[in-house]
């Protein structure tokens, strides 16, 4: 079967270390939350690995409104990892 | 909309005229420019990324927050990205009401939430240098302060 | 001279940019206009007057006070006096600072003692009807809470 | 002797009350504050007595810095009368 599709974007030096703003990537069985995305989000490159080892530094939205590593995810969700912000 | 991401200037006599109505009597506006001179340090220009959709979304959030809490008339976010050189504007937040006390208030509210909640981040240029700017701590404290009131 | 006492109108856009320089990363403005409705009542014009040579004076005072107690960078107070129409500028005050919360509570200080010690006075016309306004308590509790921090 | 002038200036309905805006009197023999001076003041007409009675909803200033009762008058003073202030 085909599995189902997230979009995952990146921001500022996240997007600069993963070295791309937005990719799809097929739901993994099982996973239920933004957390459980982690592995496959971080082999997908070294970059990868570096920008989403320290999550505590991470913010996180899903669907644009933020969320936290708790929040469940499904399939067509659209979920943005970013640093803190630093606008106005 | 009452709130606009634009690579654009903005003209703050424009933007508070159209605030204007009968039943105001207080404008309050807030502008942000790029500060170049940083102690012994100077930063040439910055550029401003945001992600559109949440930008939105997250700024018309803070203003339905301010509504909820002062009797405000019209509010007007602008918000710049792109490029922009020393000196420039980068942000505008302004808010009409009766009195001043709430345009005072919300416009200072909205500041400190925007600031730790729409999706914003610049990179500073210093000559050939080009750093993300890192969130401050003072920022977060600010937007705390509001819990306790 | 930054205090201004005049007829004519303002326009906050070109007094917002003279605040500008390269250590100035925010800028705070207020500005009063003529409040046409007040409940089931409103107003149609008010006449300004004022004290020639003490409005200076005081606002310059309240100037200095309020940059003993901030790092303000530029300080512009504008007042208009004469015949003004409903929803006419009447006052713009105008603060520029690196940081943005002592630019907004300078702005705030200086609106709160110029309501209170700058000597102007409004007659508001209803109809064929002018009235003297009569000094507000709100604003001399904004004025008192000054002295508590 | 010719006696020492003093100006006194009257603002907004107080202006409208004593029928004017500026005027110079004479300073008083005796008088040192600007309290001494009220009982000439009010004698100078009907709307000065009813402007100046109620003391206690009107400010003073002297040489244009805020005074009150009990500031020191000379001559060559500029004393003015006003209503609480109402601008902004």
């Amino acid at each position: 079967m085909s599995g189902a599709m997230i979009n995952v974007l990146y921001f500022a030096w996240m997007r600069e270390h993963t070295g791309t703003a937005s990719e799809q990537i097929t739901l993994p069985d099982g996973a239920k939350t933004v957390g459980d995305l982690l592995p496959l989000l971080m082999s997908q490159s070294a970059g990868h690995a570096l920008a989403l080892k320290n999550m505590a530094a991470v913010r996180v939205a899903v669907n644009r409104n933020y969320g936290d590593l708790k929040t469940v995810v499904a399939a067509g969700d659209e979920i943005a990892f970013f640093p803190p912000v630093t606008g106005g | 909309m009452a709130v606009r991401v634009q690579q654009e200037d903005f003209d703050v006599g424009v933007e508070s005229r159209t605030l204007q109505g009968p039943a105001v009597g207080a404008i309050a506006l807030f502008v942000g420019t790029v500060r170049s001179l940083r102690g012994d340090d100077s930063i040439t220009a910055m550029t401003l990324e945001h992600y559109p959709g949440m930008t939105e979304t997250e700024i018309s959030r803070i203003e339905d927050e301010a509504r909820s809490r002062w009797p405000l008339l019209e509010v007007r976010v602008v918000h710049r990205v792109g490029r922009l050189l020393a000196g420039e504007q980068i942000v505008m937040v302004a808010v009409s009401s009766a009195h001043r006390q709430a345009a005072f208030d919300a416009a200072q509210y909205i500041m400190d939430f925007l600031k730790t909640d729409a999706p914003f981040w610049k990179a500073e240029e210093r000559g050939d240098q080009v750093d993300w700017v890192e969130a401050r701590q003072s920022d977060s404290d600010a937007h705390a302060k509001w819990q306790l009131k």
